[in-house]
């Protein structure tokens, strides 16, 4: 339980320690994330534009 | 009787959505120029610490400078301001509008990145609030009191230098109280006093501005 | 309706014209002719009130439109050289802003109606700025087709548009002065204008056909 | 050679190089995801405390890689950019493009683990040391670059002229740094320069590279995503496109 | 002389046209149409070299225009929808400005000369800030009257001009194509370009008449 | 062979005879941000005698990058960028005429002023003559680089602020080395080194941005 707290207070450094690699975290996650999300929105669109583009032509 | 306003407003918001990068770019224009100063004086903290509100309040003046003289340009160069003037509405409003926009698009991002760059001159947390609260105030009235040389810079091919002569002097009380309250609470002597002055002016802008905006775009369409 | 006389206006030095006096009402179109530079761009702006004339008066219902000016805006549509199109937003978008700004707000439905009347299906989301010279002014044209404002004041609107286009605002031209609107105009195309009541005003020092 | 350019050409058509950057960024996301959880078990659990700093020092292995990282993802931009425009290959464009949000991320990370590090050290969140300032600009050109591909709306004119503004800027890189440098040293003295007094652990050492090889793996991944968003959104009028099992499907 | 081989432009992601393809000889008029948004400005700005297309080739004398950049444009004369005239200059600046820049100086004299012959007289020493819509683009074209290039690309060169000045230009054409020039022209007005040989292309999707 | 680079030159200078405000903006923009610093600082000698080399510097660079949004804007506006274009001749010779005639406005002015703005500081003599030198090396080198970054954002709203972003990271070195030779000359180091390494960038520029240039103008105006 002490190495527990003894970790996360980082010998005093807890708020640069954690600052830095808990943005880093953040980031290097949300950035896959919005990529894996534009990416179901683009395949959206693209249906929907062959949608659109069978039913122009018939 | 606000339709006009809101009108003017959305178009001009919506034309900055499409160009996401307006926003961005005086931005980076002010965070430039507040980074470009250590790099001309030199790296020394407590110089950078004394100049500090002097250096930001002249970036916002020169960034909020800068946007202005596209205010109206677009607009009288595609003729869109042509069929502003023959709007059934009164034109001060249409033109409180056009300011309104431009002020939530390349004034507020401005201030409220300030607090970071700040961190950049090392300075303290209550200059900080300061310099933030000053901003907040002063750029609208800037905003303002520029719509007026832009109006003005329209038109007039061979005055454009008499023109920034006119508006300078406006410019300056509002650099020297906001500079001032920061520096007054650095200082530790309480900006409070130019907060007021400051607060004061920009109500004064809002009430002569528009007028004064609509008559001289009336003479530089003609 | 429209009245005006003895109208004189100067650019620079240079005197365009003067003692210019016409009357227009309801169900009438004017066709202002001239060779380049004669004044029809002038005389429109002074019209709108956007020029002031040097002598004379321009009255609207037998007041003059400077001591009215926002109830003659929002009776009148001017269209000039400048077409007012917005670069950056799209066909639709920019029709509605106009619209809403002229006070006679309309819906998207509308506007996606509007613009394919006028041959722009397919482009109507495109910015304007990728348009084309002619697509660009049948945007701006297309006011025309949603205004309720009784006078309009049309510089050189043939310009640029193919056969298809001018046809199709011939027509509309025809049913706005059918329907009992006023009309000003200037062309350079001779085009049969309507049917109904066409006046003609000639401006300019030059005979016609010299250089 | 002629073959060989044949080749290379091939791979450059988007339609060839569609599933190709697929398997790469599987496996370069496989890669990364091991890599970081060995380097950050061993930036907390087996790289010893610095006598020095203290636990404070264990930034270095965020810090680190994400710097390195930042200055070699510009580089590899400018060379797809010189190489999109002297052979007139599509794809590298869209690889220098596909770049730019990652490396403009790198230097951010790179800028606030500084930030955070230099706090305890220094007692200041920033100073205006040679290696910062110039990381700061290189933030700046990476701003710029995605500023100016997002006013162009054309995506030919944004990637030549964001082409351009890469190979200027990457000559640019070098002399930025050196004239930070000596402007900085000219005159500075009270400031304090990094410290390399502690000979770094071997394991420190190790840990970082770990670290650096699983920044690389992810940048890789992520650009590889991103290409694969942009050659759909490019080519979507073509047959190729409407055929992928997971546009179709 | 010109020649141009399965040309395909692309605009966004819009198909202007493709296969395009025809060869023009000394003494011959492309007259090029089709409605609003078809693609022929696109097309004139390839055949200067200003636009790349996507595919086939634009040849001169043989060779491609790519690679003779700069023989190729002194040879060369392009007037397009912006006329390239400096607002804050006179008449006869910018055309001797732009003759200097086509590497073909004139004298003062020559320039008062030309502009008096597009019935600019009087107004030859005015910013053309000031010069209406139509004396701005015979500003433009006075260039026309002193160029020595054999091929001209002109796009829509008849707007906004009156008749006479309709009539003025062309007759320049026609002179220049009898002898030996080569022009590539768009316009929608119907007008009765020379007696000589006449090419057409039409370009664009819709039917004629259609908007 | 330079025909056209006198041709373009000479054009544009009787463009800014005609429109004599071009060179007295950019002068006045100039002498406002030197002048408007110590309103923002305070007026206390020492830190302004100790600023000047920087604030004089980043005014330069703004002055001159603000000139710079409309080196190609008009002529690409009105179509004389196409025609110049279509010129039978190297196209980076015509860059160089217009870049040189945009500094023989906008630079020169500046330069020729600064000494007289130095005794607004309070700066000894040899400083103010290092001062006027450095600005003479250094403002054509600024005019070069900004006009890459003019070009790649020719006709693209915001493009003012979009050019500043862009050019301002390049801009730096000029900078750093700029008021870097003034403030070793006034701390009694000598600026030759740094007047030197000016010099060099100096022709650097002249070398790549005429060739950057005229490829980014073709592909701007596509
Ligand atoms: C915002 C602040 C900072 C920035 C922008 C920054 C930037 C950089 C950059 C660009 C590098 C790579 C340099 C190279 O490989 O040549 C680097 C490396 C490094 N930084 Fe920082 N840094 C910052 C703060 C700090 C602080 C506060 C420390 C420690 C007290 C530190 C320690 C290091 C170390 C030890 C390296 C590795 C040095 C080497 O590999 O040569 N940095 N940093
Ligand atoms: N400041 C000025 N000084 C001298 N003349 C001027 C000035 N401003 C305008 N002009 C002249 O006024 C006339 C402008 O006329 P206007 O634009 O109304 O012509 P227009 O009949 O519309 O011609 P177009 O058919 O070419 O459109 C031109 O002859 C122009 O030379
Ligand atoms: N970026 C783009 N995205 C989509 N479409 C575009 C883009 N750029 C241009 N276009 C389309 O290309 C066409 C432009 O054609 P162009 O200007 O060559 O027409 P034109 O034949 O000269 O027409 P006009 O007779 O009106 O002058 C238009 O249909 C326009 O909508
Ligand atoms: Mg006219
Ligand atoms: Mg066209």
């Amino acid at each position: 339980m002490d190495s527990v707290k003894a970790f996360f207070h980082m010998g005093g450094y807890a708020l640069y320690v954690w600052g830095s690699f808990g943005v880093t975290a953040l980031l290097m996650v949300a950035e896959p994330v919005a990529l894996a999300r534009q990416r179901k929105a683009m395949i959206r669109r693209l249906r929907r534009l062959i949608r659109l583009e069978s039913e122009y032509s018939s | 009787m606000f339709d006009v306003f809101f009108a003017i407003l959305r178009r001009d918001l919506l034309l900055a959505m499409r160009r996401r990068t307006d926003v961005f770019t005086t931005l980076f224009f002010f965070v430039i120029v507040v980074s470009l100063f250590p790099l001309g004086i030199g790296p020394e903290l407590n110089t950078l610490r004394l100049i500090a509100p002097g250096v930001f309040w002249v970036a916002a003046l020169l960034a909020s400078m800068l946007a202005l003289e596209k205010l109206f340009l677009v607009d009288y160069q595609d003729g869109a301001l042509e069929q502003m003037l023959l709007a059934p509405q009164p034109l001060s409003l249409l033109v409180l509008g056009k300011v309104a926009a431009h002020w939530l698009i390349t004034g507020l991002p401005l201030v409220l990145l300030s607090p970071l760059l700040g961190l950049q001159y090392d300075l303290p947390g209550e200059t900080i609030e300061v310099l933030l609260l000053t901003l907040l105030l002063g750029t609208p009235a800037l905003s303002l009191i520029g719509s007026i040389g832009a109006a003005l810079t329209l038109g007039l091919r061979g005055g454009g230098v008499l023109v920034s002569l006119l508006v300078l002097p406006l410019y300056i009380p509002v650099l020297i109280f906001g500079a001032g309250a920061v520096e007054a609470q650095a200082s530790g002597l309480g900006g409070g006093g130019h907060l007021f002055m400051l607060g004061a002016m920009g109500l004064a802008a809002l009430v002569v501005a528009p007028l004064a905006t609509s008559a001289a775009l009336r003479v530089s369409a003609e | 309706m429209l009245e005006v006389v003895n109208l004189q206006c100067t650019r620079g030095d240079r005197r365009l014209f003067s003692g210019v006096a016409f009357q227009l009402e309801p169900g009438e179109l004017l066709h202002l002719h001239g060779h380049n530079g004669s004044g029809k761009t002038t005389l429109m702006r002074a019209l709108c009130g956007l020029v002031t004339p040097t002598q004379g008066e321009i009255r609207w219902k037998g007041a003059p439109i400077r001591r009215q000016r926002e109830e003659y805006h929002a009776e009148l549509l001017y269209l000039g050289h400048k077409n007012g199109i917005k670069d950056d937003l799209t066909g639709v978008e920019n029709l509605r802003a106009a619209c809403r700004l002229a006070g006679t707000p309309i819906s998207e439905k509308e506007a996606w109606a509007v613009l394919e009347k006028l041959g722009l299906r397919g482009h109507e989301d495109l910015p304007s700025r990728v348009l084309s010279q002619g697509q660009q002014k049948r945007v701006a044209l297309a006011r025309l087709l949603v205004s309720r404002a009784p006078l309009w004041l049309l510089d050189e609107p043939f310009v640029g548009l193919d056969a298809a286009a001018v046809e199709l605002l011939q027509s509309v031209v025809r049913d706005h002065v059918e329907e009992g609107g006023l009309v000003v105009l200037t062309t350079h195309q001779e085009v049969a204008l309507t049917s109904g009541r066409v006046k003609r005003l000639r401006l300019g020092w030059k005979k016609d056909g010299h250089v | 050679m002629s073959s060989r350019i044949l080749n290379w050409f091939k791979f450059a058509s988007p339609a060839t190089f569609y599933p190709l950057a697929g398997t790469i960024g599987r496996a370069a996301a496989a890669v990364a995801v091991v890599l970081l959880a060995v380097g950050l078990y061993m930036s907390f659990f087996v790289a010893p405390t610095d006598y020095k700093q203290g636990e404070g020092y264990r930034i270095i292995f965020v810090h680190v890689p994400a710097a390195w990282m930042s200055m070699f993802i510009y580089v590899v931009m400018a060379f797809w950019a010189a190489t999109g425009l002297v052979f007139r290959t599509r794809l590298s464009f869209m690889m220098a493009r596909a770049l730019a949000p990652t490396g403009a991320l790198m230097t951010f990370i790179a800028l606030w683990t500084g930030a955070f590090w230099g706090k305890p050290m220094w007692g200041a969140w920033w100073v205006w040391d040679a290696r910062l300032t110039s990381e700061l600009i290189l933030f700046f050109l990476y701003v710029g670059y995605i500023a100016l591909q997002g006013a162009i709306p054309d995506v030919r004119r944004g990637d030549r002229a964001g082409a351009i503004l890469l190979l200027v800027g990457v000559v640019n890189i070098p002399i930025i740094y050196f004239s930070v440098k000596w402007w900085n040293t000219l005159h500075q003295g009270a400031s304090v320069s990094i410290t390399k007094g502690s000979s770094m652990a071997a394991v420190m050492l190790e840990t970082m590279l770990i670290m650096t090889f699983a920044f690389w793996a992810y940048a890789i991944a992520v650009a590889m995503a991103r290409v694969r968003l942009i050659i759909l959104e490019r080519e979507r009028d073509t047959r190729w496109v409407s055929e992928l099992p997971e546009v179709a499907g």
